[in-house]
Protein backbone atom coordinates (compact mmCIF):
# COMPACT_ATOMS: atom_id res chain seq x y z
CA UNK A 1 0.00 0.00 0.00
CA UNK A 2 1.11 3.27 -0.85
CA UNK A 3 -0.08 6.49 0.36
CA UNK A 4 0.25 9.85 -2.37
CA UNK A 5 -0.19 12.91 0.31
CA UNK A 6 -0.88 16.51 -0.56
CA UNK A 7 -1.08 19.63 2.07
CA UNK A 8 -2.43 22.89 1.31
CA UNK A 9 -3.31 24.96 4.12
CA UNK A 10 -5.14 23.00 6.79
CA UNK A 11 -6.21 20.91 4.10
CA UNK A 12 -4.54 17.41 3.69
CA UNK A 13 -5.47 15.28 0.77
CA UNK A 14 -3.80 11.55 0.81
CA UNK A 15 -4.63 9.10 -2.13
CA UNK A 16 -4.24 5.83 -0.83
CA UNK A 17 -2.85 3.33 -3.93
CA UNK A 18 -3.35 -0.71 -3.24
CA UNK A 19 -4.85 -3.62 -1.11
CA UNK A 20 -6.18 -2.11 2.02
CA UNK A 21 -6.88 -5.12 4.53
CA UNK A 22 -5.63 -6.11 7.94
CA UNK A 23 -2.04 -6.89 7.02
CA UNK A 24 -1.63 -3.61 5.30
CA UNK A 25 -3.86 -1.64 7.65
CA UNK A 26 -1.10 -1.00 10.64
CA UNK A 27 1.64 0.37 7.84
CA UNK A 28 -1.35 2.70 6.60
CA UNK A 29 -2.27 3.71 9.79
CA UNK A 30 1.18 4.79 10.37
CA UNK A 31 1.73 6.76 7.50
CA UNK A 32 -1.83 8.43 8.46
CA UNK A 33 -1.02 9.23 11.37
CA UNK A 34 2.19 10.24 10.82
CA UNK A 35 0.70 13.23 8.37
CA UNK A 36 -2.13 14.10 10.55
CA UNK A 37 0.59 14.07 13.75
CA UNK A 38 0.65 17.94 12.53
CA UNK A 39 -2.17 19.81 13.99
CA UNK A 40 -2.35 22.04 11.56
CA UNK A 41 -4.85 19.65 9.78
CA UNK A 42 -8.33 20.01 10.23
CA UNK A 43 -9.06 18.66 7.21
CA UNK A 44 -8.36 15.68 6.06
CA UNK A 45 -9.52 13.65 2.67
CA UNK A 46 -9.13 9.85 1.85
CA UNK A 47 -9.34 9.28 -2.18
CA UNK A 48 -10.18 5.41 -2.05
CA UNK A 49 -9.92 5.56 -6.32
CA UNK A 50 -6.46 3.81 -5.94
CA UNK A 51 -7.57 0.91 -3.71
CA UNK A 52 -7.95 -2.29 -5.23
CA UNK A 53 -9.56 -4.13 -2.14
CA UNK A 54 -10.81 -3.02 1.03
CA UNK A 55 -12.48 -5.13 3.44
CA UNK A 56 -13.94 -3.86 7.14
CA UNK A 57 -9.95 -3.47 8.43
CA UNK A 58 -9.99 -0.21 5.94
CA UNK A 59 -13.85 0.75 7.74
CA UNK A 60 -11.35 0.66 11.12
CA UNK A 61 -8.48 2.78 9.68
CA UNK A 62 -11.22 5.84 8.61
CA UNK A 63 -13.05 5.14 11.47
CA UNK A 64 -9.92 5.60 13.52
CA UNK A 65 -8.49 8.61 11.79
CA UNK A 66 -11.84 9.87 12.15
CA UNK A 67 -11.75 10.01 15.72
CA UNK A 68 -8.07 12.02 15.89
CA UNK A 69 -9.19 14.35 13.25
CA UNK A 70 -12.62 14.92 15.08
CA UNK A 71 -10.99 14.76 18.72
CA UNK A 72 -9.03 18.45 16.87
CA UNK A 73 -12.36 19.60 15.56
CA UNK A 74 -11.91 18.95 11.98
CA UNK A 75 -13.46 16.54 9.54
CA UNK A 76 -12.45 14.03 6.70
CA UNK A 77 -13.41 12.90 4.02
CA UNK A 78 -13.64 10.09 1.68
CA UNK A 79 -13.72 10.11 -2.25
CA UNK A 80 -13.15 7.98 -4.92
CA UNK A 81 -15.55 5.39 -3.12
CA UNK A 82 -16.05 2.02 -5.33
CA UNK A 83 -19.33 0.12 -4.96
CA UNK A 84 -18.12 -2.31 -3.23
CA UNK A 85 -16.42 -0.34 -0.71
CA UNK A 86 -19.42 1.76 -0.65
CA UNK A 87 -21.36 -0.95 0.71
CA UNK A 88 -19.40 -1.47 3.85
CA UNK A 89 -19.28 2.01 4.42
CA UNK A 90 -23.10 2.66 4.43
CA UNK A 91 -23.47 -0.74 6.25
CA UNK A 92 -21.26 0.86 9.45
CA UNK A 93 -23.28 3.76 8.80
CA UNK A 94 -19.51 6.02 8.52
CA UNK A 95 -21.39 8.67 6.40
CA UNK A 96 -22.89 10.37 9.51
CA UNK A 97 -19.57 10.74 10.70
CA UNK A 98 -17.12 11.29 7.47
CA UNK A 99 -18.31 12.75 4.43
CA UNK A 100 -18.51 11.17 0.97
CA UNK A 101 -17.39 13.79 -2.05
CA UNK B 1 -20.25 -29.68 -12.17
CA UNK B 2 -18.88 -30.09 -8.75
CA UNK B 3 -15.35 -29.84 -7.50
CA UNK B 4 -13.58 -28.90 -4.39
CA UNK B 5 -10.19 -27.81 -2.90
CA UNK B 6 -8.69 -27.53 0.74
CA UNK B 7 -6.08 -25.03 1.06
CA UNK B 8 -3.57 -24.93 4.22
CA UNK B 9 -1.51 -22.30 5.36
CA UNK B 10 -0.12 -20.38 8.11
CA UNK B 11 -1.57 -17.54 10.39
CA UNK B 12 0.08 -14.99 8.79
CA UNK B 13 -2.06 -12.07 7.81
CA UNK B 14 0.43 -11.82 4.12
CA UNK B 15 -1.38 -14.61 3.08
CA UNK B 16 -5.02 -12.92 3.76
CA UNK B 17 -4.02 -11.95 0.37
CA UNK B 18 -3.27 -15.43 -0.83
CA UNK B 19 -6.97 -16.77 0.37
CA UNK B 20 -8.36 -14.33 -1.62
CA UNK B 21 -6.67 -15.03 -5.07
CA UNK B 22 -7.32 -18.62 -4.30
CA UNK B 23 -10.92 -18.46 -3.88
CA UNK B 24 -11.25 -16.32 -6.78
CA UNK B 25 -9.36 -18.89 -8.74
CA UNK B 26 -11.68 -21.41 -8.05
CA UNK B 27 -14.91 -19.68 -7.94
CA UNK B 28 -14.22 -18.70 -11.79
CA UNK B 29 -14.83 -22.00 -12.82
CA UNK B 30 -18.64 -20.37 -12.33
CA UNK B 31 -18.32 -18.14 -14.10
CA UNK B 32 -19.50 -15.46 -11.32
CA UNK B 33 -19.62 -11.93 -12.56
CA UNK B 34 -16.66 -9.08 -11.44
CA UNK B 35 -19.34 -7.97 -8.61
CA UNK B 36 -19.76 -11.57 -7.15
CA UNK B 37 -16.38 -12.63 -7.50
CA UNK B 38 -15.62 -8.56 -5.53
CA UNK B 39 -17.79 -10.03 -2.61
CA UNK B 40 -16.33 -13.69 -2.64
CA UNK B 41 -12.65 -11.97 -2.16
CA UNK B 42 -14.04 -9.27 0.51
CA UNK B 43 -16.12 -12.06 2.75
CA UNK B 44 -13.46 -14.83 2.51
CA UNK B 45 -11.20 -11.56 3.91
CA UNK B 46 -12.99 -11.34 6.49
CA UNK B 47 -13.19 -14.81 7.56
CA UNK B 48 -9.80 -15.60 7.57
CA UNK B 49 -8.35 -12.44 8.94
CA UNK B 50 -10.65 -13.73 11.85
CA UNK B 51 -8.66 -16.94 12.05
CA UNK B 52 -5.88 -15.37 11.97
CA UNK B 53 -6.08 -12.27 14.53
CA UNK B 54 -8.66 -13.45 16.69
CA UNK B 55 -8.55 -17.50 16.41
CA UNK B 56 -4.68 -17.44 16.41
CA UNK B 57 -3.24 -14.01 17.27
CA UNK B 58 -0.93 -14.08 14.48
CA UNK B 59 1.11 -17.45 15.97
CA UNK B 60 2.73 -18.10 12.43
CA UNK B 61 3.02 -21.68 13.37
CA UNK B 62 -0.53 -22.29 13.71
CA UNK B 63 -2.72 -22.77 10.65
CA UNK B 64 -5.75 -21.85 8.90
CA UNK B 65 -7.76 -24.44 6.53
CA UNK B 66 -9.68 -22.96 3.56
CA UNK B 67 -12.61 -25.69 1.74
CA UNK B 68 -14.03 -24.44 -0.99
CA UNK B 69 -16.51 -26.45 -3.02
CA UNK B 70 -19.19 -26.06 -5.66
CA UNK B 71 -22.16 -27.99 -6.26
CA UNK B 72 -24.13 -27.01 -8.64
CA UNK B 73 -23.80 -23.47 -9.10
CA UNK B 74 -23.24 -22.98 -4.89
CA UNK B 75 -20.23 -21.95 -4.06
CA UNK B 76 -19.39 -22.87 -0.55
CA UNK B 77 -16.25 -21.26 1.47
CA UNK B 78 -15.74 -22.92 4.96
CA UNK B 79 -13.06 -21.39 6.69
CA UNK B 80 -11.55 -23.18 10.15
CA UNK B 81 -9.32 -22.46 12.64
CA UNK B 82 -8.21 -24.54 16.00
CA UNK B 83 -7.79 -21.91 17.69
CA UNK B 84 -9.03 -19.58 20.90
CA UNK B 85 -12.77 -20.47 19.79
CA UNK B 86 -15.87 -17.84 20.48
CA UNK B 87 -17.35 -17.85 23.73
CA UNK B 88 -20.78 -16.21 22.98
CA UNK B 89 -21.51 -16.36 19.03
CA UNK B 90 -24.25 -14.33 19.26
CA UNK B 91 -22.35 -11.69 20.86
CA UNK B 92 -19.18 -12.13 17.81
CA UNK B 93 -21.61 -11.73 14.97
CA UNK B 94 -23.65 -8.55 16.29
CA UNK B 95 -22.38 -5.48 14.65
CA UNK B 96 -19.81 -2.71 16.07
CA UNK B 97 -18.64 -6.36 18.89
CA UNK B 98 -14.74 -6.24 18.62
CA UNK B 99 -12.80 -8.13 20.94
CA UNK B 100 -9.60 -6.31 19.76
CA UNK B 101 -10.57 -2.69 19.79
CA UNK B 102 -6.33 -1.78 19.98
CA UNK B 103 -6.17 -3.35 16.41
CA UNK B 104 -8.93 -0.25 15.30
CA UNK B 105 -11.15 -3.51 14.33
CA UNK B 106 -14.46 -1.94 13.53
CA UNK B 107 -16.62 -5.28 14.31
CA UNK B 108 -18.00 -5.67 11.47
CA UNK B 109 -16.29 -8.35 9.77
CA UNK B 110 -19.11 -10.99 10.69
CA UNK B 111 -21.72 -8.44 9.18
CA UNK B 112 -20.07 -7.74 6.12
CA UNK B 113 -19.38 -11.89 5.42
CA UNK B 114 -23.16 -12.33 6.03
CA UNK B 115 -24.08 -8.99 3.71
CA UNK B 116 -21.80 -10.33 0.41
CA UNK B 117 -22.60 -13.79 1.11
CA UNK B 118 -26.25 -15.73 1.02
CA UNK B 119 -25.33 -17.73 4.13
CA UNK B 120 -23.14 -17.53 6.99
CA UNK B 121 -22.65 -20.27 9.74
CA UNK B 122 -20.71 -20.61 12.66
CA UNK B 123 -19.81 -22.96 14.70
CA UNK B 124 -17.00 -22.50 17.88
CA UNK B 125 -16.37 -23.25 21.56
CA UNK B 126 -13.93 -21.73 23.42
CA UNK B 127 -10.80 -23.72 23.12
CA UNK B 128 -11.92 -26.00 20.48
CA UNK B 129 -11.08 -23.59 17.16
CA UNK B 130 -13.91 -21.73 15.40
CA UNK B 131 -15.52 -22.83 11.88
CA UNK B 132 -17.11 -20.18 9.25
CA UNK B 133 -19.38 -21.47 6.67
CA UNK B 134 -20.35 -19.64 4.36
CA UNK B 135 -22.78 -20.07 0.66
CA UNK B 136 -23.23 -18.16 -2.08
CA UNK B 137 -25.04 -19.15 -5.56
CA UNK B 138 -23.37 -18.22 -8.95
CA UNK B 139 -26.56 -17.89 -11.26
CA UNK B 140 -25.97 -17.21 -14.35
CA UNK B 141 -27.81 -15.49 -17.07
CA UNK B 142 -31.17 -13.97 -15.38
CA UNK C 1 10.85 -14.43 4.29
CA UNK C 2 9.07 -17.54 4.74
CA UNK C 3 6.35 -19.02 4.32
CA UNK C 4 4.12 -22.48 3.01
CA UNK C 5 0.20 -23.49 1.39
CA UNK C 6 -0.74 -26.81 1.02
CA UNK C 7 -3.47 -27.17 -1.97
CA UNK C 8 -5.72 -30.60 -2.19
CA UNK C 9 -8.07 -31.05 -4.83
CA UNK C 10 -9.42 -33.91 -7.13
CA UNK C 11 -7.59 -35.21 -9.87
CA UNK C 12 -9.66 -33.79 -12.93
CA UNK C 13 -8.44 -31.48 -15.76
CA UNK C 14 -10.09 -28.61 -15.06
CA UNK C 15 -8.14 -27.93 -11.68
CA UNK C 16 -4.95 -27.04 -14.15
CA UNK C 17 -6.06 -23.41 -14.56
CA UNK C 18 -6.64 -23.62 -10.74
CA UNK C 19 -3.59 -24.87 -9.66
CA UNK C 20 -1.68 -22.78 -11.91
CA UNK C 21 -3.57 -19.56 -10.58
CA UNK C 22 -2.45 -20.34 -6.93
CA UNK C 23 1.52 -21.06 -7.46
CA UNK C 24 1.28 -17.34 -9.37
CA UNK C 25 -0.51 -16.05 -6.10
CA UNK C 26 1.56 -17.22 -3.89
CA UNK C 27 4.90 -16.83 -5.64
CA UNK C 28 3.57 -12.86 -5.77
CA UNK C 29 4.84 -12.72 -2.65
CA UNK C 30 8.55 -12.81 -3.83
CA UNK C 31 7.86 -10.58 -6.37
CA UNK C 32 8.65 -12.37 -9.42
CA UNK C 33 9.01 -10.98 -13.01
CA UNK C 34 6.79 -11.56 -15.53
CA UNK C 35 8.88 -14.47 -16.93
CA UNK C 36 9.75 -16.16 -13.87
CA UNK C 37 5.58 -16.29 -12.89
CA UNK C 38 5.20 -17.80 -16.83
CA UNK C 39 8.37 -20.18 -16.13
CA UNK C 40 6.86 -21.47 -12.78
CA UNK C 41 3.00 -21.77 -14.02
CA UNK C 42 4.06 -23.89 -17.28
CA UNK C 43 6.07 -26.21 -14.65
CA UNK C 44 3.76 -26.72 -12.37
CA UNK C 45 1.07 -27.10 -15.13
CA UNK C 46 3.36 -30.34 -16.38
CA UNK C 47 3.38 -32.30 -12.85
CA UNK C 48 -0.06 -31.53 -11.99
CA UNK C 49 -1.17 -32.70 -15.41
CA UNK C 50 0.92 -35.77 -14.95
CA UNK C 51 -0.14 -36.95 -11.46
CA UNK C 52 -3.86 -36.33 -13.38
CA UNK C 53 -3.28 -37.81 -16.33
CA UNK C 54 -0.44 -40.48 -15.60
CA UNK C 55 -1.07 -41.36 -11.69
CA UNK C 56 -4.35 -41.20 -11.24
CA UNK C 57 -5.85 -41.85 -14.72
CA UNK C 58 -8.13 -39.04 -14.35
CA UNK C 59 -10.10 -41.19 -11.27
CA UNK C 60 -11.32 -37.92 -10.02
CA UNK C 61 -12.11 -39.29 -6.55
CA UNK C 62 -8.52 -39.41 -6.12
CA UNK C 63 -6.29 -36.40 -4.68
CA UNK C 64 -3.27 -34.17 -6.31
CA UNK C 65 -1.46 -32.84 -3.56
CA UNK C 66 0.78 -29.38 -3.99
CA UNK C 67 2.72 -27.73 -1.76
CA UNK C 68 4.13 -24.21 -2.18
CA UNK C 69 7.33 -23.22 0.01
CA UNK C 70 9.07 -20.02 0.44
CA UNK C 71 12.84 -20.15 2.09
CA UNK C 72 14.59 -17.28 1.30
CA UNK C 73 14.53 -16.38 -2.11
CA UNK C 74 13.87 -20.10 -2.82
CA UNK C 75 10.60 -21.00 -4.01
CA UNK C 76 9.51 -24.77 -4.04
CA UNK C 77 6.86 -26.59 -5.40
CA UNK C 78 6.01 -30.46 -4.66
CA UNK C 79 3.13 -32.01 -6.60
CA UNK C 80 2.58 -35.49 -5.09
CA UNK C 81 0.25 -37.93 -5.88
CA UNK C 82 -0.97 -41.43 -4.56
CA UNK C 83 -1.40 -42.75 -8.17
CA UNK C 84 0.51 -45.47 -10.07
CA UNK C 85 3.59 -44.47 -9.73
CA UNK C 86 6.51 -44.49 -12.11
CA UNK C 87 8.52 -47.97 -12.89
CA UNK C 88 11.62 -46.45 -14.50
CA UNK C 89 12.32 -42.58 -13.42
CA UNK C 90 15.41 -42.10 -16.04
CA UNK C 91 12.69 -43.61 -18.92
CA UNK C 92 10.32 -41.07 -17.56
CA UNK C 93 12.25 -38.10 -17.61
CA UNK C 94 14.15 -39.07 -21.32
CA UNK C 95 12.43 -36.49 -23.58
CA UNK C 96 9.74 -37.74 -25.90
CA UNK C 97 9.29 -40.25 -23.82
CA UNK C 98 5.72 -41.02 -23.10
CA UNK C 99 3.45 -43.96 -22.06
CA UNK C 100 0.42 -42.23 -23.13
CA UNK C 101 0.56 -41.20 -27.20
CA UNK C 102 -3.16 -42.48 -27.36
CA UNK C 103 -3.31 -39.04 -25.32
CA UNK C 104 -0.87 -37.18 -28.04
CA UNK C 105 1.67 -36.67 -25.20
CA UNK C 106 4.30 -35.12 -26.71
CA UNK C 107 6.98 -36.54 -24.10
CA UNK C 108 8.18 -33.47 -22.99
CA UNK C 109 6.74 -32.83 -19.62
CA UNK C 110 10.07 -33.83 -17.16
CA UNK C 111 12.16 -31.60 -20.00
CA UNK C 112 10.11 -28.57 -19.64
CA UNK C 113 9.59 -28.58 -15.71
CA UNK C 114 13.90 -28.77 -15.88
CA UNK C 115 14.14 -26.30 -18.31
CA UNK C 116 11.23 -23.85 -16.95
CA UNK C 117 13.09 -24.25 -13.05
CA UNK C 118 16.17 -24.51 -11.67
CA UNK C 119 15.97 -27.53 -10.02
CA UNK C 120 13.59 -31.08 -10.71
CA UNK C 121 13.45 -34.19 -8.69
CA UNK C 122 11.24 -37.53 -8.97
CA UNK C 123 10.41 -39.85 -6.16
CA UNK C 124 8.26 -42.51 -7.30
CA UNK C 125 7.78 -46.32 -6.72
CA UNK C 126 5.01 -48.55 -8.95
CA UNK C 127 2.09 -48.54 -6.57
CA UNK C 128 3.47 -45.93 -4.21
CA UNK C 129 2.34 -42.49 -5.99
CA UNK C 130 5.06 -39.60 -7.32
CA UNK C 131 6.30 -37.00 -5.36
CA UNK C 132 8.15 -34.37 -8.12
CA UNK C 133 10.02 -31.67 -5.94
CA UNK C 134 10.62 -28.08 -7.96
CA UNK C 135 12.69 -25.04 -6.84
CA UNK C 136 13.42 -22.06 -8.27
CA UNK C 137 15.35 -19.01 -7.34
CA UNK C 138 13.32 -16.34 -7.48
CA UNK C 139 15.92 -12.89 -6.35
CA UNK C 140 15.67 -9.43 -7.73
CA UNK C 141 17.73 -6.65 -8.79
CA UNK C 142 20.43 -8.89 -9.90
CA UNK D 1 -10.62 -22.17 -25.78
CA UNK D 2 -11.76 -20.49 -29.45
CA UNK D 3 -10.61 -21.00 -32.77
CA UNK D 4 -11.45 -18.72 -35.59
CA UNK D 5 -10.61 -20.11 -38.94
CA UNK D 6 -10.52 -19.38 -42.56
CA UNK D 7 -9.99 -21.03 -45.32
CA UNK D 8 -8.45 -19.68 -48.74
CA UNK D 9 -8.13 -22.44 -51.78
CA UNK D 10 -5.78 -25.29 -50.12
CA UNK D 11 -5.21 -22.86 -47.57
CA UNK D 12 -6.31 -22.76 -43.80
CA UNK D 13 -5.73 -20.22 -41.45
CA UNK D 14 -6.54 -20.97 -37.45
CA UNK D 15 -6.31 -18.64 -34.88
CA UNK D 16 -6.43 -20.04 -31.09
CA UNK D 17 -7.62 -18.24 -28.20
CA UNK D 18 -7.15 -18.93 -24.90
CA UNK D 19 -5.23 -21.62 -22.93
CA UNK D 20 -4.02 -24.54 -24.37
CA UNK D 21 -3.30 -27.29 -21.87
CA UNK D 22 -4.44 -30.83 -21.20
CA UNK D 23 -7.71 -29.82 -20.15
CA UNK D 24 -8.52 -27.96 -23.28
CA UNK D 25 -6.04 -30.12 -25.78
CA UNK D 26 -8.79 -32.75 -26.84
CA UNK D 27 -11.30 -30.15 -27.55
CA UNK D 28 -9.05 -28.24 -29.40
CA UNK D 29 -8.07 -31.46 -31.23
CA UNK D 30 -11.12 -32.06 -32.36
CA UNK D 31 -11.49 -28.97 -33.50
CA UNK D 32 -8.75 -28.54 -35.72
CA UNK D 33 -9.73 -32.20 -36.58
CA UNK D 34 -13.16 -31.33 -38.08
CA UNK D 35 -11.27 -28.52 -39.80
CA UNK D 36 -9.01 -30.63 -41.73
CA UNK D 37 -11.15 -33.52 -42.07
CA UNK D 38 -11.62 -31.54 -45.62
CA UNK D 39 -8.99 -33.02 -47.49
CA UNK D 40 -7.81 -30.27 -49.76
CA UNK D 41 -6.53 -28.45 -46.99
CA UNK D 42 -2.35 -28.94 -47.82
CA UNK D 43 -1.50 -25.48 -45.54
CA UNK D 44 -2.55 -25.03 -41.73
CA UNK D 45 -1.23 -22.10 -40.13
CA UNK D 46 -1.76 -22.06 -36.68
CA UNK D 47 -1.81 -18.50 -35.14
CA UNK D 48 -0.93 -18.79 -31.47
CA UNK D 49 -0.51 -15.20 -30.65
CA UNK D 50 -4.26 -15.39 -28.68
CA UNK D 51 -2.45 -18.36 -26.56
CA UNK D 52 -2.52 -16.71 -23.41
CA UNK D 53 -0.65 -20.34 -21.53
CA UNK D 54 0.83 -23.22 -23.07
CA UNK D 55 2.55 -26.37 -22.31
CA UNK D 56 3.88 -29.06 -23.77
CA UNK D 57 0.29 -30.78 -24.25
CA UNK D 58 0.36 -28.12 -27.03
CA UNK D 59 2.88 -29.55 -28.16
CA UNK D 60 1.48 -32.72 -28.93
CA UNK D 61 -1.45 -31.02 -30.34
CA UNK D 62 0.55 -29.25 -32.83
CA UNK D 63 3.04 -32.15 -33.30
CA UNK D 64 -0.47 -34.46 -33.61
CA UNK D 65 -1.95 -31.86 -36.38
CA UNK D 66 1.17 -31.84 -38.13
CA UNK D 67 1.45 -35.69 -38.72
CA UNK D 68 -1.90 -35.75 -40.26
CA UNK D 69 -1.13 -32.91 -43.03
CA UNK D 70 2.52 -34.19 -43.70
CA UNK D 71 0.83 -37.16 -44.37
CA UNK D 72 -1.47 -35.68 -47.68
CA UNK D 73 2.07 -33.86 -48.20
CA UNK D 74 0.84 -30.60 -46.86
CA UNK D 75 2.53 -28.60 -44.34
CA UNK D 76 1.76 -26.24 -40.74
CA UNK D 77 2.78 -23.11 -40.01
CA UNK D 78 3.15 -21.72 -36.67
CA UNK D 79 2.24 -17.63 -35.92
CA UNK D 80 2.10 -15.42 -32.79
CA UNK D 81 4.59 -17.84 -30.96
CA UNK D 82 5.44 -16.41 -27.59
CA UNK D 83 8.57 -15.99 -25.64
CA UNK D 84 7.66 -19.14 -23.44
CA UNK D 85 6.29 -21.51 -25.81
CA UNK D 86 8.77 -20.58 -28.43
CA UNK D 87 10.85 -22.02 -25.83
CA UNK D 88 8.84 -25.49 -25.75
CA UNK D 89 8.78 -25.89 -29.48
CA UNK D 90 12.66 -25.35 -29.63
CA UNK D 91 13.18 -27.94 -27.06
CA UNK D 92 11.71 -30.17 -28.81
CA UNK D 93 12.92 -29.63 -32.07
CA UNK D 94 9.40 -29.00 -33.87
CA UNK D 95 10.61 -26.45 -36.02
CA UNK D 96 12.61 -28.99 -38.45
CA UNK D 97 8.66 -29.79 -39.22
CA UNK D 98 7.01 -26.65 -38.72
CA UNK D 99 7.86 -23.51 -40.02
CA UNK D 100 7.33 -20.58 -37.56
CA UNK D 101 6.47 -17.47 -39.45
N1 LIG E 1 -11.94 -17.20 14.17
C1 LIG E 1 -12.20 -16.57 15.36
N2 LIG E 1 -11.64 -17.02 16.50
C2 LIG E 1 -11.88 -16.41 17.68
N3 LIG E 1 -12.69 -15.33 17.81
C3 LIG E 1 -13.28 -14.84 16.71
C4 LIG E 1 -13.06 -15.42 15.43
N4 LIG E 1 -13.78 -14.73 14.53
C5 LIG E 1 -14.41 -13.76 15.20
N5 LIG E 1 -14.12 -13.81 16.52
C6 LIG E 1 -14.65 -12.94 17.59
O1 LIG E 1 -15.80 -12.28 17.09
C7 LIG E 1 -15.62 -10.86 17.17
C8 LIG E 1 -16.37 -10.18 16.06
O2 LIG E 1 -15.82 -10.54 14.81
P1 LIG E 1 -16.03 -9.57 13.56
O3 LIG E 1 -17.48 -9.27 13.39
O4 LIG E 1 -15.33 -10.19 12.40
O5 LIG E 1 -15.32 -8.22 13.98
P2 LIG E 1 -13.78 -7.84 14.13
O6 LIG E 1 -12.95 -8.86 13.44
O7 LIG E 1 -13.69 -6.50 13.50
O8 LIG E 1 -13.51 -7.81 15.61
C9 LIG E 1 -14.13 -10.66 17.16
O9 LIG E 1 -13.75 -9.42 17.70
C10 LIG E 1 -13.66 -11.86 17.98
O10 LIG E 1 -13.82 -11.61 19.36
N1 LIG F 1 2.69 -38.57 -11.70
C1 LIG F 1 2.99 -39.61 -12.51
N2 LIG F 1 2.50 -40.85 -12.24
C2 LIG F 1 2.76 -41.89 -13.05
N3 LIG F 1 3.52 -41.82 -14.16
C3 LIG F 1 4.05 -40.61 -14.49
C4 LIG F 1 3.81 -39.47 -13.68
N4 LIG F 1 4.46 -38.41 -14.26
C5 LIG F 1 5.09 -38.90 -15.34
N5 LIG F 1 4.85 -40.23 -15.49
C6 LIG F 1 5.37 -41.12 -16.56
O1 LIG F 1 6.48 -40.47 -17.16
C7 LIG F 1 6.24 -40.32 -18.56
C8 LIG F 1 6.93 -39.08 -19.08
O2 LIG F 1 6.35 -37.93 -18.51
P1 LIG F 1 6.46 -36.53 -19.25
O3 LIG F 1 7.90 -36.26 -19.56
O4 LIG F 1 5.75 -35.53 -18.43
O5 LIG F 1 5.74 -36.75 -20.64
P2 LIG F 1 4.17 -36.92 -20.98
O6 LIG F 1 3.35 -36.43 -19.83
O7 LIG F 1 3.99 -36.08 -22.18
O8 LIG F 1 3.95 -38.37 -21.24
C9 LIG F 1 4.75 -40.33 -18.71
O9 LIG F 1 4.34 -40.69 -20.01
C10 LIG F 1 4.35 -41.37 -17.66
O10 LIG F 1 4.55 -42.68 -18.13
Amino acid sequence: MEINAQKRGSKLYAALVGELDQHSAEKVRIMLDTLIHDITVRELTLDLSGVTFMDSAGLGVVLGRYKKIHMRGGKVIVTGVSASIDRIFKMSGIYTLVERK
Amino acid sequence: MNNQAEIIFPALTQNETFARAVVAAFASQLNPTIEQLSDLRTAVSEAVTNAIIHGYEQDSSQFVKMRCIIEGNLLKIIVRDDGCGIPDIDLARKPFYTSKPELERSGMGFAVMEAFMDQVTVTSAPGEGTTVTMGKRISHGE
